[in-house]
């Protein structure tokens, strides 16, 4: 088991004919993912990497190859008109890897998302990864994850990995790794990952890996105290940024007294989360937990 | 990105909002020039990306042409917040009757675009907001449906009670609107918005920020950056497509991703370093922008060591690699440098390395305690 | 008993200040229905005839006065506008008069409306009355209605009276008489109010008096064969009516093959409906059921 | 209302469709001088609101000017369908290797614009409908959201395979999609939509038929309308706001409401007669609009015998009555007119009539067979 991602996973990759879409479709391929189809307008017929049909559109891939899940790599400019048009298509999971898409393109998107009630996981996210099924949607290495049954959520990429890296180091196997993305605007937030990792039968513990601005991790510490019932360690990255800056994307940054990292720390040891000061931390702090 | 104040009334008088007319002036010639146009007392103020201007000096009164010159000779000589004043807006003086705050921002709980009103305009909002919420009325917007009539005239009732001008106001929060949305802004406010004595409501002073996204397709908004108004390092890392932020501390750090770069930072404070820059290469990264990046931090005097930390992802590690040793032959970097490398294309990336005699770690806890070690031998 | 309007009924009037809100507004007091406020953007805290409160909006009016029910009698290019106040503050039933609104104002406001769960009769229709509660919303002349048993939907108005009228004189009370207007796109269809019907004890019977153009009619005599067990006797406006012509309002054209007044009639009967051939005829066919 | 082709073909070049050049004219002069100026061979189209123009020989081929100003002169003399044709369409005759059709219609079922697309375009769409429903593919669209590109992309595969004119035809729609939104169209279509010899895809004839509630607030729009194309009573009742459609009996009829009217005719045919006329004052009537009704019915020589119809709701019986009495102390109205009065202030109606000696029913029925009785004593 694990959540968003499994054996069922039925891929798609839209944009799989781009620089970054075939690098990493091919690493999604190697790894084991289930990809049967891509999208390419004026590509359709031909197929990627001799064994996956390219469609014109994501309805006609649909229609002939029963797609579940969609994960989009398409330019910034096109990303949001990728991410309608496969919920248009009635794919239920939608994964958006692309980075630097407009805040208002994604404003104007989230509302047709949900009134087609799918999910979308980004964007400027690095996807999601299930080791145990050998299911990879998106850029996270397969080769640092490990199968196991700690569930791992976070607003950052390469952050991630560290961590993922220690726990395979450590021989802490991994339900379901998800990146969540550090936009204005994501799909899919700290609670909807800690509700499904809490309800997933395959999941014993969870590791949550925020960084400063906003409020997210406030309210999904708040979530913990009150719904999560399995053990949570907790990592804020920006302790020593300085106030007032803004950080690499637009979810780090400090606006008035809301979102330090002091706070977001406070918010976690009140609802009981264990707090890693280095991402190594995460190792033992897990262990006394587990 | 920022918009001084006169290209954000330059927006927002094309969207058709009301306000006094008025000019913008790099020399005090102009600005007497543009004072004996307007005639009568005019407002000259800095044109810098920074608030408190008036408390700075930066924005003053003068009745006459010739005072005007004064003035702004004054004001274009000052820094204000360590900000050169490189351009200043000339205005009419206007009689205040009523001052009100009207603001749109990007809203990340929402989701939307968020209205915020308050009659109680002309000051810090941000004090109001944390003294007396109560006085600033929030209203969001779902961008689907874009603003409707009812929502405006409900804003409007907010600030007015006279229907005249509430009409004007409302129809003034249509436009804000919709220069928001036509720019891709995640804010634009007018504060204040007044009301003179003869009942006209008109924006007195006008901000924008431009979501960094638009501007790739966007060249037309592109062009209001101002470089003069960001440090040199941080332009030329902006036009290296490279998240850059100068800092105070002595060892240069090079990472891919916001979250890896600031705990990274986090670990160098950790380990009793001070990093001199936050500095994220990006997901999709080539050996060019590892070589501007070599570029930036090298040219900081108080750099003493220098840290690469790359997990590859969507980054590939080779590429990384590769632009170290394209950066290294191309020009001398004084001081030492800490690699860590490991995740997409790691193997590749070893060799690539190994093959110009570098090495490189596989711990970032290691590699940190490394450069901070050297940077403090090196100090 | 009866459906939509009834003695629960908070009435907001926008447009109260107008000609024709105003007239209708004192018509409806005089028969007895509760109006609770009006709006009239400008006018808020006047009076309309001494004793219902006018507001500046509706938002103002719901949160001054709770009022559950609103009757729209803007002019054409500000009616949608209304109905999307209305829809935003939440009122749960809306009855716009106003004829003459842009399909295409409709075709943007009717999403909104649904979005929201809000029920919307019209535009362009006379509204309803229950006459067992006084209460009327819209314009259909109180006299002429009288309390029963008898529920009645219609898209046309003036033929609504005139059905009405000769129930009333034959002492045919009606349960409630609904108008859902002619235009393209209207908020409430035949079958919503059929449904209505079948669901309220307080109705025995029900009228549908239809007209040429469209397919409703046809949709409606199928929900009837299918889930309506009380008699239903119709009428069809336009028997004579020459193809391809549009008379008076968008509602009645027959394009192609489809909307004519004889394919409606046939539907009626397969349905096992009573078909009226003239207005006066409902009388004896209801006296047949009932 | 129709639009001339002429006309629609101007609203999709201002949206940025593109087409042949091509321009109107009223007289064979102008013909030929357009003809010049396009060189080569041209097509003359006969501008009516009438479909068929081809089979009644309204469209004609011109190998040079002279021959242009020849055909011309024929088209501009005809008549199709009842209605004179005033001017022609000039436009360069086009080489056609493929023809489709692709039409946006405000569709009541799905309460939205939905488009319609078919490669078997250029002929009568209808019988395609009709036989091959399977040829055509619908598509409705929210117009909360619009058109989405991929939506646009969809419609355009379903004509092309070759890439180059996907994307020329899929922006064609998101063009037509935009100019049915900003002109409140109820119908717009592209038929054919063709590609030429060197690949091109352009559109080579439009209609477009606009949502006459859309007349009030686009007076841009209003002045498209050509009253030629109308009969004069029809011109004169939209005119005075009157839905009015001449038909071939003997009884006129004005009746407030179309359901009512259509009514009212089924039962003066019930009854043994012939309506004269379909016309609905509509609902708030006023005086004014009873005489302009007065004035076009008994313009009409066949009209032996008049009914009012009114049951007073938003429409006031006494407005109707005043109208009445106003109307026949203006002009003499030779033959009788029957009056069935009730609803809404009925009382003071009767009170106005009886005032001038004038009587009413309140019987529908009775008013009815009396009138059919009179228009056939007089016939």
């Amino acid at each position: 088991m694990s959540v968003f991602a499994d054996a069922g996973t039925r891929l798609l990759v839209q944009g799989i004919t781009g620089r970054e879409g075939s690098f990493h479709s091919r690493q999604m391929l190697e790894y084991g993912t289930r990809i049967v189809a891509g999208v390419t307008p004026g590509k359709g017929g031909q197929t990627f990497e001799g064994t996956v049909p390219i469609f014109n559109t994501v309805a006609d891939a649909v229609a002939d190859t029963g797609a579940n899940t969609t994960v989009i790599y398409v330019p910034p400019m096109a990303a949001a008109a990728a991410i309608i048009e496969a919920a248009d298509a009635g794919i239920p999971l939608i994964i958006c890897i692309t980075e630097g898409i407009p805040v208002m393109h994604m404003s104007r998107a989230m509302p047709f998302v949900r009134s087609r009630g799918v999910r979308l996981i980004g964007p400027n996210c690095p996807g999601l990864i299930t080791p145990g099924t050998r299911t990879k949607v998106g850029i996270i290495p397969g080769n640092i994850c490990s199968p196991g049954r700690v569930g791992l959520v976070s607003r950052s990429g390469t952050l991630t990995y560290e961590v993922v890296n220690h726990l395979t180091r450590s021989s802490i196997g991994q339900s379901t790794c998800v990146g969540i993305g550090g936009d204005p605007i994501i799909g899919t937030n700290f609670i909807d990952c800690l509700r499904a990792f809490q309800d997933d039968p395959a999941t014993d513990a969870i590791v949550m890996i925020g960084e400063i601005g906003g409020t997210d991790e406030q309210s999904a510490a708040e979530f913990v105290r009150a719904s999560v019932t399995k053990p949570v360690v907790g990592f804020i990255a920006g302790q020593t940024a300085p106030k007032g800056r803004r950080m690499g994307h637009a979810g780090a940054i400090i606006s008035g007294a809301s979102g330090t990292a002091e706070e977001k720390l406070a918010a976690f040891e009140a609802a009981g989360i264990g707090v890693m000061r280095r991402p190594v931390e995460v190792v033992e702090l897990l262990r006394a937990r587990l | 990105m920022n918009l001084h104040e006169y290209q954000a009334r330059a927006l927002l008088k094309a969207a058709g909002v009301p306000m006094l007319d008025g000019d913008v002036a790099s020399t005090p010639t102009e600005a007497e020039s543009i004072a004996r146009r307007i005639g009568g007392t005019v407002v000259i103020k800095a044109q810098v990306h920074a608030g408190g201007r008036g408390k700075a000096g930066g924005v003053k009164l003068a009745r006459n042409p010739s005072e005007a010159a004064d003035e702004a000779a004054q004001i274009l000589g000052m820094t204000i917040k360590g900000l050169d004043v490189h351009k200043v807006l000339v205005v009419p003086a206007a009689e205040i009757v009523t001052e009100s705050y009207v603001g749109l921002i990007m809203d990340r709980e929402t989701q939307r675009p968020v209205f915020m009103v308050s009659s109680a305009g002309g000051v810090d909002i941000e004090e109001v907001a944390a003294k007396t919420p109560e006085k600033i009325v929030r209203m969001p917007i779902d961008p689907t449906f874009g603003l409707y009539p009812h929502q405006a005239l409900r804003l409007a009732f907010v600030l007015y009670r006279d229907f005249t001008q509430v009409k004007a106001a409302a129809k003034i929060m249509a436009q804000l609107y919709q220069a928001f949305v036509d720019n891709g802004a995640s804010l634009a406010e007018i504060n204040p918005l007044i009301t003179g004595p003869d009942g006209r409501v008109l924006a007195l002073d006008a901000k924008i920020v431009i979501d960094d996204n638009e501007l790739f397709w966007r060249p037309d908004l592109g062009v209001l950056r101002d470089d003069s108004a960001e440090l040199p390092s941080e332009a030329a890392a902006r036009r290296a497509n490279l998240s850059f932020i100068k800092l105070d501390g002595d060892v240069g750090c090079v990472v891919n991703g916001a979250g890896l770069a600031m705990a990274t930072m986090d670990l160098v404070k950790f380990y009793g370093g001070e990093p001199a820059n936050f500095l994220d290469i990006g997901g999709s990264s080539s050996p060019e922008k590892v070589i501007a990046a070599l570029k930036i931090i090298t040219a900081d005097p108080h750099v003493k060591a220098i840290l690469f930390n790359i997990f590859g992802g969507i980054t590939r590690t080779d590429d990384v690699a590769s632009g170290i040793v394209a950066a290294t032959s191309q020009f001398k970097v004084d001081v030492p440098i800490v690699i860590r490398l490991t995740g997409t294309n790691e193997a590749e990336a070893f060799r690539i390395l190994g093959g110009v005699g570098m090495t490189a770690l596989s711990d970032m806890d290691e590699a940190v305690e490394r450069v901070v070690r050297l940077a403090r031998e090196a100090a």
